[in-house]
């Protein structure tokens, strides 16, 4: 049984203020899809989360997990740019990551899994938008953590993709799994809503309120 | 048969394989007479039995140039015609010239120590060869780190006609600069100032190299060609089992 | 014009932010410059006797340095893309960015040369033509460095290989740059000659230089 | 009046075939919705009209406007990647293109209509993902350009931004110009629709025959 | 030790597949050896006299050449991101990504060091000690070079202005580096010394480059 809470969260980006006062609860089992206008945040804090952007004030809890271990190094960080080398092959770049991250060196599986099988062992430079995206979303599968932090992961993934990613999401959550998804327009799954742009946000009934965001 | 039939690089292939035994017999002949020719050639008055030397460098640096003229017309054929053979007559030359290059380098300076008192010197004509041999391993270089052939073929063509200008620096280097290297004696305008009993072995030994040259690289093009098409089928292969 | 002018002002601006301005070139020249006499050591003649060729392997390297990213960093960022749908010829883009290059790394050399030629104690009175033969002579690293450039960009490869492929094709220019310092310095040769064929290396570059980079980069489309 | 008509175009990229023998027609007034899964060569497509990639096989081209121009010189291509530089403001970004590919100097307007008014003096490296797609996006309105081949144009944007990208092109059609838009999922507007990955596409009655990627 | 080997292996295959292996290394150091007589004229005893030199100019370019990206590249593609993320600590990342650019740039040339001295004519016996100096030395100029790298991509700078951030902090560097390889060919100062002070330079900065990378790295989050 994980826990992450945030309470009182602000974060600077660039001189401006992003958001403030940020408050919420997620634990293992559940997705909370961040949401909000273009420049609301969303990345920003899924960023923050997986501590690659310091918050100016406010702390980000753990419970549970593992304890010397931080937020981020239990969890993945699958944002905007997947990190791929164009001239490593798609089996090359997946193997190295798994290695890095600790997964066990399974990585036919996840490529299949992703419907990238075929493509093996072609060059990431020669794959399509939405072949490199799958690409990164097999890290997730190939190297087992147990916090998903997703930025827009349905971003130029066809249908099906987008249904195998859903998929893939639920059985995480069924799992024990958590995830932060920062999503537009409609979400995968019932889940709870984060909505940013909108003034302090609170969530997840944390401080016994449950704030007028909770989705209807 | 026309030269547009020989265009066709499996048509090549063929008539390459009924002509390649006899260009070997020609080489060897030719190499026989040349070699004796040198052989009895006279020792220079002054330089003694070095000059014979001359019989190898020479024609080496002739044939160094003249491979880097055989890529800029291969590299003309790809970049206007697109066309795959000159891809492949391109990078059958480049090994070969490097070697006729590094062969005019070693016996040019073998053959400095005794009449230079030095194996090398930083004058302009041995630079601009070093230059050469230099935009040789460039080339040779970009096509093994390549490895889409077609776009490896343009990278290279484009650098080979780059590379092309430094030919009449070689060339001319000898009348631009004072250099300790001799000016041209053999081919020049108002005749060769040779005397008959060096010329003669030293155009034995030309046609003998220029004849090792061709054979060398019709070899080299018929090998690359059967490789593509051992790639070409692999790639198809693999697509076949992705389609599958 | 306006977007060649457009884009002449756009790559000096990136040049300036990224790279830190002129002032920030002229300090790399001094650092080569105070380098190369710890390296061989402090032997005034020679330096006097090197200086010239010490100030024409800081251009060289100066032009190296951001060589591989000229053209490589407009391709990843799809600008190149964006570039080939204007109406402007690529072989004129690719000048205009190669100029932008040369007023932004030898340009400052160009000026400091004098001073830094001090330093080398070279005379002030040679030193000026040093910065002479460094005007006429830098044009051709940088556009011999395009084609490099733009092979780097067609073939998705970079580093050491680029310099590999440009370097013997500026040894000419290296050679006739310094020959025509020297000419200048110690007055042996005659500087004319030297110096005259410097600039019809420049002039060749200048031609040569982007019509092949244009050719490779639209060789390597897809 | 324009008229775009592919006739058996076909393509590959590194040494693969992407799709062959496609035929289709777009003329002025027209969207050409291109589909297709990952894959498929919706971007090939794109790129090819635009002329960053060679066909292969096969013709295009352009009856009526500027003859001297290239299909690409009088086309927006808005791909994957948006030209932006990191270092320079938002507002020198599009001053540049604008400038470039040949607009009139008029900056202030487009960036307000993408709502990016406020943050014109902010470097381009501070952007959103979003607030990058949109000032990529100001290039259509910065300059007047008949055809646009926009490639998944709505990624990354809200929901408001999805409503004012959909008005942006329903506009431009209505204005006579043309558009090819390489779209996941639902269509923004009523439109031809060339399916890819589906074998060689006949589309828009080409050649007299309607081939059945044809919307229902 | 797996999460290691693997960045090791994948830092010098990227390498190898963008510069083009050890092979073009070699090449590019044999170039930048024939360069240099161009520059200084065709002079043998100072040829001979300022050869250790030139050949620890050219590692120093080497290592210059690729230093931009060594970390910018993993910073634009958000590798850097993941690397953070990885439950190795930053200090060792950078300094496997360091090691694995001293491997593909440096070693080359130690390996060439004896053949390329012939062209410079230092005689073998001096040229063995001079390769054996650039292997304590090189290290010092790559990992110093990873703070400068950091800072590329902490500053979002680049080109020019990382080398002047380098080249003053690589001086001290190149004096012993040179000195060590002259006294092995001049015999004039003791090699021992010099020497030691290379390997004393070489472990520091393998201490304090990867630590004050991590730190700049960090530091530039955001
Ligand atoms: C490494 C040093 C040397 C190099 C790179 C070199 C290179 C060349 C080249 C490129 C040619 C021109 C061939 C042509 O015009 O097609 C040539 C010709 C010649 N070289 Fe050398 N050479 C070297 C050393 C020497 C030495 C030491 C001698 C003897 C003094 C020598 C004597 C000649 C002669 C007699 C010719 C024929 C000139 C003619 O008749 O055109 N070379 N060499
Ligand atoms: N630069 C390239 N070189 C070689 N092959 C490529 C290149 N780009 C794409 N491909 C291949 O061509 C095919 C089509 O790619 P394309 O980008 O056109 O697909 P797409 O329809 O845009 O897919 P997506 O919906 O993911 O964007 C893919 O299989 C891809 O592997
Ligand atoms: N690296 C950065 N430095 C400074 N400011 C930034 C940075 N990245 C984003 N910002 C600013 O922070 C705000 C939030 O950015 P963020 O990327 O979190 O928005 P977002 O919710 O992800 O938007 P989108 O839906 O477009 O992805 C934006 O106004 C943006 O201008
Ligand atoms: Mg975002
Ligand atoms: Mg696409």
């Amino acid at each position: 049984m994980m826990q992450i809470a945030a309470e009182g969260l602000a974060c600077n980006r660039g001189g401006r203020e992003v958001f403030c006062d940020l408050h919420f609860l997620v634990s293992s089992g559940e997705m909370l899809a961040v949401t909000g206008p273009n420049g609301a945040g969303k990345s920003s804090l899924l960023r923050l989360v997986a501590g690659l952007v310091r918050p100016c004030q406010g702390r980000l809890s753990l419970q549970g997990g593992d304890p010397e271990l931080s937020i981020g190094e239990q969890a993945h960080y699958v944002g905007h740019q997947d990190a791929l080398k164009p001239s490593l092959s798609v089996q090359e770049n997946l193997a190295f990551w798994s290695a890095f991250l600790g997964g066990n060196g399974e990585i036919a599986a996840p490529l299949a899994r992703v419907g990238l099988g075929s493509l093996a062992h072609v060059p990431a430079r020669y794959l399509s938008a939405g072949q490199r995206r799958r690409l990164s979303l097999a890290r997730l599968i190939a190297v087992e953590r147990p916090i998903w932090l997703l930025d827009e992961p349905a971003s130029s993934l066809d249908a099906a993709g987008q249904r195998a990613l859903a998929e893939l999401m639920e059985a995480h959550v069924a799992r024990g799994g958590l995830i932060l998804a920062a999503i537009h327009g409609s979400q995968p799954q019932p889940a709870k809503e984060l909505k940013l742009g909108g003034g302090p946000g609170v969530i997840g009934g944390y401080m016994g309120t449950i704030a007028q965001e909770y989705p209807a | 048969m026309s030269l547009i039939d020989l265009a066709n690089p499996s048509r090549f292939s063929a008539v390459t394989a009924r002509v390649l035994p006899w260009l070997i017999v020609a080489t060897i002949l030719a190499f026989a007479v040349g070699g004796v020719q040198t052989y009895f050639a006279p020792d220079d008055y002054q330089q003694g039995a070095t000059v014979k030397i001359m019989f190898i460098h020479v024609p080496a640096a002739w044939l160094g140039i003249a491979a880097w003229g055989v890529m800029s017309a291969a590299a003309l054929g790809t970049l206007v015609w697109r066309h795959p053979l000159a891809d492949v007559a391109a990078k059958a030359a480049a090994p070969i010239g490097a070697a006729f290059t590094l062969m005019c380098l070693l016996t040019g300076s073998l053959w400095g120590r005794p009449m230079w008192g030095t194996y090398w010197v930083w004058d302009a004509r041995l630079t601009s060869v070093l230059v050469l041999f230099l935009l040789y391993l460039g080339v040779i270089a970009l096509w093994h780190t390549i490895d889409d052939p077609t776009l490896a073929a343009r990278a290279a063509a484009v650098f080979t006609l780059v590379g092309a200008i430094n030919i009449p620096i070689i060339k001319f280097s000898v009348e631009w600069w004072n250099t300790l290297h001799q000016g041209a004696s053999v081919f020049r305008i108002g005749g060769s100032a040779i005397h008959p009993s060096i010329l003669v072995p030293l155009i034995g030994m030309l046609t003998a190299f220029t004849l090792l040259f061709l054979t060398l690289h019709l070899a080299a093009m018929r090998n690359e060609i059967l490789r593509r098409r051992l790639r070409t089928m692999l790639l198809m292969k693999a697509d076949a089992a992705a389609r599958a | 014009m306006r977007p060649l002018s457009a884009l002449l002002v756009r790559d000096i601006r990136l040049a300036v932010r990224v790279g830190g301005g002129a002032l920030v070139g002229v300090l790399f020249f001094l650092i080569v410059v105070t380098l190369v006499p710890f390296a061989i050591g402090p032997d005034l003649p020679l330096l006097s006797r090197i200086g010239p060729a010490v100030l024409w392997l800081g251009a060289l390297l100066a032009t190296l340095l951001g060589l591989d990213r000229l053209l490589a960093s407009d391709y990843e960022d799809g600008s190149l893309d964006l570039l080939l749908t204007g109406s402007t010829p690529l072989e004129l883009a690719v000048a205009i960015k190669a100029l932008a290059h040369w007023l932004t790394t030898a340009v400052p050399l160009v000026v400091a040369a004098p001073l830094l030629g001090l330093l080398l104690n070279v005379d002030l009175g040679a030193s000026w033509a040093v910065s002479l033969t460094l005007l006429a002579g830098t044009p051709a690293l940088t556009f011999i460095g395009l084609i490099g450039a733009a092979l780097t960009v067609a073939l998705r490869r970079g580093g050491v290989l680029l310099a590999v492929l440009i370097l013997p094709l500026n040894i000419p220019v290296l050679i006739f740059g310094v020959a025509a310092s020297n000419a200048a310095t110690a007055g042996t040769v005659p500087f004319g000659g030297a110096f005259l064929i410097l600039c019809a290396l420049s002039l060749m570059s200048l031609v040569v230089g982007p019509v092949a980079a244009a050719i490779a980069l639209r060789q390597g489309l897809d």
